[in-house]
C-alpha cells in the first residue's frame, strides 16, 4: 500500500466509526499508562467498605472451618454412602474456573486475536485466584489437615511413601503444577508494566514495583527474550491446563460408580471448565469495569468477542454433555437408570433443572450481539451459567453418589451450616483477592495494548476505510 | 508359614442365617467400633462393620423376608485399594484387603470407590465414656475420628492362633480361627476358612450350588462367598 | 565501559526516526554491541536495522524437560518397585498411572527451567544502577551509544538530524 | 469381706493355672492386691479365659470371659457347654456393658430426699444391714414382708425362700415381662397338665423334618434362642439333602416368620382353632400313622373344620394342606409359643398345640417333645418357676390395702414391666418401705428408700439350672470373672450376713458364713457322679473343674420322655379370644413383642443393644409402629409420621414404619424402649407399649393377657425420623434390576 494512505490516525472524518477500536484510539503512550494507573489509586469508601465485607465472609469461613477441624467431618452434611459434598463438587467449580486464564491468554496469544490484549491480565488472574480457592479443598476435605503432608513423596520416618497409582496424586501434582504454571505465566507478562509504574508512581508502591520489576529497562534483549519465554509458556501452559481437568474428571471416572465410570468425563469437565471459566471472566470484567471505570480498555468489542467465545464453549459443553447422557440413557443399565430418574424425576430433579436451564437459556441469549455488547445482559447471561455449572458439579459429585448398587446403603446429601460458610469463604476470599490485585498491580497490560498499537492502522479499500493488523512478533 | 499363603475366605450361609443381630454385637465387641448414638444413625453414619441387610419380596399376605449380612468382602481385585493416595488400604499375600489407620489421611476415596459401601469412616471423636473404656479390646486399634475402618475378618484373632499354634510346632487346623462373628454365630451361618486348603470346610461349602458371591458381574472376586437361602444342600 | 569513553542517551519520538539514527551510527563505525535501545513497546526483530541475537533459552528449557521426564519416571515407574505394595488387581507399575505422573512432572519441569531460564538469560534480577531513562515507559525510544570522544560531534550531529528530542549523559538510576 | 488370701483360695488359684482348658477360675473374694503381685494365673497382657454363665436372659447359656489384666474384655459362648456350644446371642455379647456400665451404683444408697426424688446419700454395708435388719425386727406379722423377685440365679432363689420360710413369710413372688412375654408360666402349667411335671419341654428342632410353630419367637427371644438357632441351623442344612419345613403363625411376620418357609398372617387368639382344624382333619382323614391317633379321638370331639377355618380366616383346603404336611413327616413338631400365651385363650390354645404331637406321636421321639432329665442335678432344681400374672395381682392388692409393710424387690422392674393398668406405682407408694437391690436406678429401685447394689453376673457366684434344659442334664456355674468394681455386695452375702443378725431359727436355716460355702457344699454333691463329663479325685479339686467348664454336664446324652398317663380326657374346649376395648372405637390389635435386642427393657441401657438394629425394621435407638401399607394408606400417615397409639388404658406416640409383614388388623409395637429411669442410654428414649395393655388374664393359666387389647390410631401431623440402617429409598429391594 502507498504511503499516503497509511496513517497512524486518519485525519478525515470518517475516522469517527473507528472510535470503538481500543487499538486505533488516539491516546499517547503516557495518556494510556495514566489511564491504567490512575484507577489503582482510586479507592473510594466504596472500596473499603468492599474488602471489609469481604473479609468478614472470609472470617466466618475460617472460623467455620476451624470449627470443621475441631469436631470433625460430623459437622459436614456428608455420610455413607456419600462421603463426598459441596466441598468436592467446589474443589472442581474452582479449578473449571481457573481454566479461563491460560484460555484467554495462550490459547489467544497464539492464535493472535487481538482483542485478547486488554483482558489478558484480568483472565490470569483470575485463574491464579481460582485455583489457591480450589486449592484450600483437599485439605478441607480431610478434616484433619495436618495430615495431608503425607501425601509428599519424600523419604520420612514413617517409612510412608504415596501410592502414585491414586488419581488423587495426580491431583496433587497436576494442581500444583498448573498454579506454578499460570502464576509464573501472569508475573513474567507482568514485568515490563511493573517498570512502568515504577517510573511513575512513589512512595511504597514504586518500592514495591521496583522489586518486582526486578530491573526492567526495556532493552532490545529483554523484550526479546521475553517474548520467546512467553511464546514458550503459551504453548506449554495449554497440554497442563488440559490435564488438570482431566485428571479432576479422573478422580471420579476411575472408580466404577455408575454415572462416574464414564470415558467421556475427561473432556467433558474440560470443556465445560472452559465454559464456566469464560463465562466468570465476562462477569469479572462487566463487574470490574464499573468499579475501575475501565471503559477506555475493555470496550464492547471485547465483550462482543468473549460473548462469542463463551457461546461457542457452551454449545461444545451441550454437546458433551448430550454424548454422555444418550448411552447412559440408552445402555438403560439398572443403577444408571435408577439415578437418572432421580435426576429428572426424582429428589434431584429441582437442581437438574435449574442446571439445565441456567446452562441452556445463556447460550440462546449469547446468539444476540445486543447481549453480547450490553454490559448488564451479559452479565445476566454469564451469571447464569456459573450458577448452572455449579450446580452441575453438585450434581455429578452429590447426585450420583445416593445411589448406588445395594438399595439397603443407599442415602441422602444436604449441606450443613460448615459446608456453606466454607464454601462462601472461598468465594469472597476469590473476590477480595482479586479487588486487592486489581488495586495493586496494572490490571490492563499497558504493553500489551502498546503492541497493539503497533500492529494496528487503517487503510482505505475503494471508499471504505479499514482496520489493518501488521504482521509483527 | 505354610508352603502356600492361605486364603482367608468367610462363608456366609443364607439358609440359616436368622438375622438375629449376635454378628453384629460380637464383631463390635472384639473391634472397638464405637456407638454412634440416634442422631448420627439417622444421619447415615453408623460404624457397624457388619450389618444385616433386610429384603422384602412380595405383597402382603404373600410377603417375604430375607436377610444378608454384609461385611468387607475382602475383594481380590478391591476398586478401594488403588485409588488411596498413601497406601492405607492395600492387599495382603493372604488375600486380606488390609486397612492401616495410622496411615489413613481420611480422603474418604475408597468408601466412594467401594461397591459394596462396608466401609465406615468416623465421623466424630468416637466416645467411650468411664468405665465402658475398660471393655476395650487391648489386640485392636481403638480409631481416633478422621479415618476409615472396616471389617479385617478379626486379623488379629487369626494371628493369636498362628502364633499359638506355631508355638506348639504345627499349622492352624481348619476351623480353629474363627473371627468374632463367625464364633458367636448362633445358627452356623458363618464359617470361616482357608481356600487354598483343599479339605477345609470352606473350600467344600465354595463348591456348593448355592454359592454366589455378592455384586459377582462387577469381578471384584470377593472372599466372602454366599449360599442362597431355601434350597437343600445337595 | 573505559574511562576515555563517552556514553549518551538520546531519546526519540518515532521508530522510523530511530531506526535511520541506529543505521547512521553504525556508518560513523559504531558497532551493534555498542548501542542499548530501550523501548515500551517490544519492537520486532530487525525493526530498528539491528542483529538479532543468539538466546540459550530453548536448549535450558529442553534440559529442564528431560530432567522432569526421569523425575517422573522414578516416581511413577521405579519407586513403586522400592516400596513394593500391592493394590487389589493392578501390577505394581501401570502404564497409564506411570503415563500421568510423568507427563506432568515433564511440564512442570518445562514451566520452571523457562521461567528460571529467562530470568537467568536477562540476569535478572539487577537492581544495581544502570543507565536508563524514564521517558522510555512513556514511549520514548532511547538509543544508550558508548563511542570514543573524538566522534563526539559526529554523534551528536547524526542524532539531531534524526530528529532527538533529547540528548544527553545517561542518568544512572538504581532500578 | 476378708482382705487376705485365704488357704482355701490359694489351692483355686493354683488348681485354676494347671487346667489345660485354659479356662481357669477367678479369685474368690475381694483380695485388694496391686498388679505388681498378681494372682498367679494372670500374666500381665496374657488373657485368662474364666467360665461363668450368661444372666441376660433365663436360658442360662454358659460362657467364656476373656480377662486381661483383671479386665473382662470379650464374652464369648462356653464351647463346652451342652446348651449354647459355643454360641452367644447379641445380648450375651454385650453383657460386658453391664459391668462397665457408667450408670452403675456404686455403693448401698438411701433415697435422702424422698422416693423419686433421685437424691442419694451413700451407706456403708454395715449401716445398710442395720436398716435392713432393723425393718425385719420391727414388723408386726412376719407376712407384712414381701419378696419380689424376676430374673434371679437359682442359688438366690433357694437361700431366700429358705430365709423367708424360716423367716415365717410366703415364699417369693416371681415375675418379670420377658417370662410373661414368653409365656413360661402357661407352658409350665400346661407341661404340669399334660406330663404332670412342671417344667419347660424341649423340643427336638435340629431333627425335625416340618415345625409348626404358633407364635413362638424360638430364634428371637423365646426360652433358649441360642440353642434353638443353633438347632434350627442344623435342621436347615444339617442332614445331607435333608431341609426341615418350618411354617410360623403370627400375626406379625417376626424375624422367626422371617426364617420360615411359610408365614400365615393369623388372626390374634385364632391359633387354636387352626391346631384345633388340623387336628381334627388328621383324625378324621387317617393321615400319617393312623394307628397312634385313637386315644386322642376324644380331644376333637368338638371340633368343626369349617367352624375354625371361618373364625381363623384360613381357608379350609389351606387346613388339609398343613394337615397333611403335618401328618405325612416322620418327625414333626408343633410349638405353642409367648404369642398364645398373651391371649385370653392362651391356655386353651397351647394345649391344642400341643395336643398335634400327642397325636402324631411326637411326644419323646427324636425330632419331637422332650423333658429335660434332672439326673444327678436333681437337687439344684428349685428353679424361680415365674408365677402367674394374677398372684401378682394378689400381691399387689395386698401393698394397696397396706399390708406389707417392706417390700424387697430382686432382679426385675415391675413399674416398667407391668401395665399401669396394673396399678403397681400406686401400690408401691403404699408400701412403708421398699428396699431394692439393682444395680441401677431404674424406674422401680427410683421408688424404693434403699438400694443395696447386688454385683453384676460377671462379678459374682451362682449356678442356673438351664431352662429348658439341653439334652444332657446340665448345670451351669456362675462365678466372678473380675473383682468387683465398686463397694457392691452380693444379695446373698447380704441375706446370709442378716440372717446372722437376726440369729435364731433363721439363722440356723442359713448357717453358712458366706455363699460361697453354700454352693461349693451344694455342687460337691455332684462329685462323684459317674454320669459326669469329667471328674475330680477330691470334692475341692471338683470345685475348681466345676467352676473352670462353667458347670457340670453329663457325659452322654440322656433324653426323658415324658410320661403322658395323666392323659386329658375331655375333648378341648373351643374358647373365644376376649379382647379389651371396643372394637368399633378401638379397630386395631396391639401386639407388643419383646425386642430381640432390648428384650423386655432390661437391655435398654446397653449401648451396643441400643445401637444394634431390630432385625425386621433396621431401627434402633428408638420405639416405633409397625403398620400394614393398607392400614397407613387409610389412615393417611407414611414413614417416619409420628401417630397417637391409644388404648382404653393408655397412649404413646411413636413414628410409623411401613411393614409390609403385619395384619391390616394389628399394630405391633416393640417393648424395650420408654424408660424414665435406668440410665444415660435408657432414659427419655421411645415409649413403652405394656403401659398401654389392660390387665386382663387368661382364666385357665391366670397369666397376663398382654396381647388382648385393642387401640386406635391418630395422626399427629408431626414427623420425627427414625434411626434406621436401611435407606427408605432401596425400598427393601436386594438390587434394582
Amino acid at each position: 500500500m502507498s504511503e499516503s494512505e497509511v496513517l497512524a490516525y486518519p485525519e478525515d472524518s470518517s475516522a469517527a466509526e473507528f472510535e470503538d477500536r481500543l487499538l486505533l484510539a488516539e491516546r499517547t503512550s503516557s495518556e494510556i499508562n495514566q489511564a491504567v494507573l490512575q484507577p489503582m489509586f482510586r479507592t473510594s469508601w466504596k472500596f473499603w467498605a468492599l474488602v471489609i465485607f469481604l473479609s468478614l465472609l472470609v472470617l466466618w469461613g475460617l472460623f467455620a472451618w476451624g470449627y470443621l477441624i475441631y469436631w470433625g467431618m460430623g459437622t459436614a452434611g456428608i455420610n455413607r454412602p456419600v462421603y463426598w459434598g459441596f466441598f468436592i463438587a467446589t474443589f472442581v467449580f474452582w479449578v473449571g474456573i481457573s481454566h479461563a486464564g491460560t484460555m484467554i491468554s495462550a490459547v489467544l496469544r497464539l492464535l493472535k486475536a487481538d482483542w485478547r490484549r486488554p483482558i489478558t491480565r484480568g483472565a490470569e488472574a483470575m485463574t491464579a485466584f481460582a485455583l489457591m480457592m480450589a486449592g484450600l479443598f483437599p485439605f478441607i476435605h480431610l478434616g484433619r489437615v495436618w495430615k495431608f503432608y503425607w501425601m509428599l513423596p519424600y523419604p520420612n520416618n514413617r517409612l510412608m511413601w504415596p501410592n502414585f497409582q491414586s488419581p488423587l496424586m495426580w491431583d496433587m501434582v497436576a494442581i500444583f503444577t498448573y498454579f506454578i504454571g499460570s502464576t509464573l505465566y501472569l508475573y513474567l507478562a507482568l514485568i515490563p508494566d511493573l517498570a512502568m509504574a515504577r517510573d511513575h508512581t512513589g512512595k511504597w508502591r514504586q518500592k514495591l514495583y521496583r522489586v518486582l520489576s526486578l530491573g526492567w529497562r526495556g532493552t532490545e534483549a529483554e523484550w526479546h527474550k521475553l517474548h520467546r519465554a512467553l511464546s514458550i509458556f503459551s504453548v506449554a501452559i495449554i497440554p497442563i491446563f488440559l490435564s488438570v481437568h482431566s485428571i479432576v474428571s479422573w478422580d471420579f471416572a476411575v472408580t466404577i460408580q455408575p454415572r462416574w465410570h464414564s470415558t467421556i468425563f475427561a473432556p467433558y469437565f474440560v470443556v465445560g471448565a472452559i465454559y464456566s471459566g469464560l463465562a466468570a471472566l465476562a462477569c469479572i470484567l462487566v463487574i470490574v469495569r464499573k468499579g475501575m471505570q475501565l471503559q477506555e480498555f475493555l470496550r464492547s468489542e471485547h465483550f462482543d468477542a468473549l460473548g462469542k467465545l463463551v457461546l461457542v464453549a457452551g454449545m461444545a459443553w451441550v454437546y458433551f454433555w448430550f454424548a454422555g447422557f444418550i448411552v447412559e440413557w440408552y445402555g438403560n443399565e439398572p443403577v444408571t437408570r435408577e439415578l437418572i430418574h432421580e435426576e429428572v424425576a426424582g429428589s434431584l430433579a429441582p437442581l437438574f433443572y435449574l442446571q439445565m436451564s441456567a446452562n441452556l437459556i445463556p447460550i440462546v441469549m449469547l446468539i444476540f450481539k445486543k447481549v453480547r455488547t450490553t454490559p448488564w445482559l451479559l452479565l445476566v447471561a454469564t451469571l447464569l451459567v456459573n450458577v448452572g455449572m455449579f450446580t452441575e458439579r453438585v450434581l455429578i459429585v452429590v447426585g450420583n453418589l445416593q445411589r448406588n448398587f445395594m438399595p439397603f446403603n443407599w442415602g441422602e446429601y444436604s449441606p450443613t451450616w460448615v459446608e456453606v460458610s466454607i464454601v462462601v469463604m472461598t468465594f469472597a476470599g476469590f473476590a477480595l483477592l482479586y479487588t486487592i490485585f486489581s488495586r495493586i498491580f496494572p490490571y490492563v497490560p499497558v504493553w500489551e495494548i502498546k503492541e497493539g498499537r503497533l500492529r494496528y492502522t487503517v487503510r482505505r479499500i475503494g471508499r471504505l476505510l479499514v482496520p489493518t493488523a501488521a504482521e509483527i512478533e | 508359614m505354610a508352603e502356600i499363603e492361605p486364603r482367608w475366605v468367610l462363608i456366609v450361609d443364607l439358609d440359616r442365617c436368622t438375622g438375629c443381630q449376635a454378628c453384629v454385637v460380637a464383631c463390635q465387641a472384639e473391634n472397638n467400633v464405637p456407638t454412634v448414638g440416634e442422631h448420627e444413625t439417622i444421619e447415615g453414619r453408623w460404624l457397624h462393620w457388619i450389618h444385616i441387610e433386610r429384603y422384602w419380596e412380595g405383597e402382603y399376605p404373600n410377603i417375604k423376608a430375607r436377610f444378608m449380612p454384609v461385611m468387607c468382602q475382602q475383594c481380590t481385585a478391591a476398586p478401594c485399594e488403588p485409588v488411596c493416595p498413601v497406601f492405607a488400604t492395600y492387599h495382603t499375600p493372604e488375600g486380606l484387603n488390609a486397612q492401616i489407620y495410622n496411615r489413613c489421611i481420611g480422603t474418604r476415596f475408597c468408601g466412594s470407590a467401594c461397591p459394596y459401601k462396608t466401609r465406615t469412616y468416623n465421623w466424630l471423636r468416637p466416645e467411650f465414656p468411664e468405665p465402658l473404656h475398660e471393655q476395650l479390646n487391648p489386640d485392636v486399634t481403638v480409631r481416633s475420628r478422621g479415618l476409615i475402618e472396616k471389617c479385617t475378618f478379626c486379623v488379629q484373632r487369626i494371628r493369636r492362633i498362628e502364633i499359638e499354634a506355631h508355638a506348639q510346632g504345627r499349622e492352624p487346623v481348619d476351623g480353629e480361627i474363627q473371627p468374632a462373628c463367625v464364633q458367636t454365630c448362633p445358627p452356623d451361618a458363618l464359617v470361616f476358612g482357608d481356600l487354598n486348603d483343599p479339605s477345609s470346610r470352606v473350600s467344600q461349602l465354595a463348591t456348593s450350588h448355592r454359592s454366589f458371591k455378592l455384586l459377582g458381574e462387577l469381578g471384584t472376586d470377593p472372599g466372602v462367598i454366599y449360599l442362597k437361602g431355601g434350597e437343600t444342600n445337595v | 565501559m573505559s574511562e576515555n569513553e563517552i556514553s549518551l542517551v538520546a531519546l526519540f519520538e518515532k521508530s522510523t526516526d530511530t531506526a535511520k539514527a541506529i543505521d547512521d551510527l553504525h556508518t560513523l563505525g559504531i558497532p551493534d554491541d555498542r548501542m542499548v535501545v530501550m523501548t515500551d513497546v517490544p519492537y520486532p526483530e530487525q525493526a530498528l536495522g539491528r542483529t538479532r541475537e543468539w538466546s540459550s533459552l530453548p536448549y535450558i528449557v529442553l534440559a529442564g524437560a528431560i530432567v522432569g521426564l526421569l523425575i517422573g519416571l522414578f516416581l511413577s515407574a521405579i519407586t513403586p518397585h522400592l516400596y513394593r505394595l500391592d493394590v487389589g488387581g493392578h501390577p505394581p507399575v501401570g502404564f497409564p498411572p506411570a503415563a500421568v505422573i510423568t507427563f506432568v512432572f515433564t511440564m512442570m519441569a518445562i514451566i520452571v527451567s523457562t521461567f528460571l531460564g529467562v530470568l537467568w538469560e536477562m540476569d535478572f534480577p539487577s537492581f544495581g544502577p544502570a543507565p536508563y531513562h524514564k521517558a522510555v515507559t512513556d514511549g520514548q525510544l532511547a538509543i544508550l551509544i558508548e563511542f570514543s570522544p573524538d566522534l563526539d560531534d559526529k554523534v551528536n550531529q547524526v542524532l539531531k538530524a534524526n530528529q532527538a528530542d533529547y540528548i544527553g549523559e545517561p542518568e544512572m538510576i538504581s532500578l | 469381706m476378708t482382705k487376705r488370701v485365704s488357704r482355701r483360695d490359694f489351692l483355686k488359684l493354683t488348681a485354676g493355672a494347671t487346667v489345660v482348658t485354659g479356662l481357669a477360675p477367678s479369685v474368690r473374694r475381694m483380695v485388694l492386691e496391686p498388679y505388681v503381685q498378681p494372682p498367679e494365673e494372670v500374666l500381665p497382657g496374657e488373657a485368662t479365659w474364666y467360665a461363668s454363665t450368661c444372666r441376660l436372659c433365663p436360658a442360662g447359656c454358659g460362657i467364656i470371659v476373656r480377662v486381661i489384666n483383671g479386665r473382662a474384655k470379650k464374652i464369648e459362648g462356653n464351647p463346652h457347654h451342652p446348651l449354647n456350644q459355643g454360641k452367644l446371642c447379641a445380648r450375651g455379647q454385650a453383657g460386658l456393658q453391664i459391668l462397665y456400665n457408667p450408670d452403675r451404683l456404686k455403693n448401698a444408697v438411701l433415697q435422702s430426699g424422698g422416693r423419686g426424688s433421685l437424691k442419694f446419700e451413700p451407706l456403708y454395708w454395715s449401716e445398710a444391714l442395720d436398716i435392713l435388719v432393723d425393718k425385719l425386727e420391727t414388723l408386726s406379722n412376719p407376712n407384712r414382708v414381701a419378696f419380689l423377685g424376676g430374673l434371679m440365679p437359682s442359688h438366690l432363689y433357694k437361700l431366700t425362700t429358705r430365709f423367708l420360710s424360716s423367716f415365717g413369710s410366703s415364699s417369693p413372688i416371681i415375675y418379670d415381662l420377658h417370662s410373661a412375654l414368653e409365656g413360661r408360666n402357661s407352658t409350665v402349667q400346661l407341661s404340669e397338665s399334660l406330663f404332670g411335671s412342671p417344667e419347660l419341654p424341649i423340643y427336638d428342632l435340629a431333627n425335625a423334618e416340618v415345625i409348626f410353630s404358633f407364635g413362638a419367637n424360638f430364634l428371637e427371644t423365646w426360652m433358649s434362642p441360642v440353642s434353638q438357632s443353633h438347632a434350627f441351623g442344623t435342621m436347615r442344612q444339617g442332614q445331607l439333602g435333608g431341609r426341615g419345613f418350618l411354617v410360623h403363625f403370627e400375626p406379625r411376620l417376626s424375624a422367626t416368620a422371617a426364617s420360615a418357609d411359610e408365614w400365615i398372617p393369623i388372626k390374634p387368639g385364632a391359633e387354636g382353632y387352626v391346631a384345633l382344624a388340623i387336628g381334627r382333619i388328621i383324625l378324621e382323614e387317617r393321615l400319617g400313622q393312623a394307628s397312634s391317633h385313637r386315644p386322642y379321638s376324644i380331644l376333637y370331639q368338638n371340633v368343626d373344620v369349617q367352624e375354625m377355618a371361618d373364625a381363623s380366616q384360613i381357608p379350609v383346603e389351606v387346613l388339609h394342606r398343613f394337615a397333611r404336611i403335618f401328618a405325612d413327616a416322620d418327625q414333626a413338631i408343633a410349638i405353642p409359643g409367648g404369642g398364645l400365651a398373651g391371649q385370653h385363650n392362651g391356655g386353651t390354645s397351647m394345649l391344642a398345640v400341643q395336643a398335634l404331637n400327642l397325636l402324631s406321636a411326637q411326644i419323646g421321639r427324636v425330632g419331637g417333645v422332650f423333658l429335660s432329665q434332672p439326673g444327678p442335678t436333681a437337687g439344684f432344681r428349685q428353679n424361680p418357676n415365674p408365677g402367674s400374672f394374677e398372684n401378682l395381682s394378689i400381691l399387689i392388692e395386698r401393698m394397696k390395702s397396706g399390708e406389707i409393710d417392706l417390700l424387697l424387690i430382686y432382679g426385675t422392674n415391675p413399674v416398667f414391666e407391668l401395665p399401669t393398668s396394673a396399678g403397681f406405682a400406686e401400690a408401691i407408694a403404699s408400701v412403708p418401705y421398699v428396699i431394692s437391690f439393682s444395680q441401677f436406678v431404674d424406674e422401680t429401685a427410683a421408688r424404693a428408700d434403699l438400694i443395696l447394689p447386688d454385683h453384676t453376673y460377671l462379678e459374682s457366684w451362682g449356678y442356673e439350672v438351664p431352662a429348658p434344659g439341653a439334652a444332657k442334664p446340665a448345670v451351669s456355674s456362675q462365678q466372678p470373672v473380675v473383682r468387683p468394681l465398686y463397694d457392691t455386695r452380693s444379695t446373698g452375702d447380704v441375706l446370709l450376713a442378716v440372717a446372722e443378725r437376726l440369729g435364731g431359727q433363721v439363722a440356723n436355716a442359713l448357717p453358712w458364713s458366706d455363699e460361697v460355702d453354700f454352693l461349693q457344699e451344694l455342687a460337691t454333691e455332684l462329685h462323684g457322679s459317674s454320669l459326669g463329663a469329667y471328674d475330680a479325685k477330691t470334692p475341692s479339686s471338683f470345685w475348681a473343674l466345676w467352676r473352670q467348664y462353667g458347670g457340670w454336664w453329663t457325659e452322654k446324652e440322656i433324653p426323658r420322655e415324658p410320661d403322658i398317663s395323666t392323659i386329658v380326657q375331655e375333648p378341648i374346649p373351643v374358647s373365644e379370644p376376649v379382647f379389651d376395648g371396643e372394637e368399633n372405637s378401638y379397630p386395631y390389635h396391639l401386639h407388643p413383642y419383646p425386642s430381640i435386642t432390648l428384650s423386655d427393657g432390661r437391655g435398654a441401657n446397653l449401648p451396643w443393644l441400643q445401637g444394634a438394629p431390630d432385625p425386621m425394621t433396621t431401627v434402633c435407638w428408638g420405639t416405633w409402629v409397625e403398620l400394614n401399607p393398607e392400614t397407613a394408606s387409610s389412615l393417611g400417615v407414611s414413614e417416619d409420621d409420628v401417630v397417637r397409639v391409644i388404648s382404653p388404658h393408655g397412649e404413646l406416640e411413636a413414628p410409623v414404619v411401613i411393614y409390609p409383614g403385619i395384619r391390616p388388623d394389628v399394630v405391633a409395637i416393640p417393648v424395650g424402649q420408654g424408660h424414665e429411669q435406668f440410665g444415660r442410654f435408657a432414659e427419655q428414649r421411645g415409649s413403652n407399649p405394656i403401659a398401654l395393655v389392660a390387665s386382663i388374664t387368661d382364666p385357665e393359666t391366670g397369666s397376663l393377657a398382654w396381647g388382648a387389647t385393642r387401640v386406635r390410631i391418630e395422626p399427629t401431623g408431626r414427623k420425627k425420623s427414625l434411626a434406621r440402617l436401611e435407606s427408605l429409598a432401596g425400598e427393601g429391594r436386594e438390587s434394582i434390576g
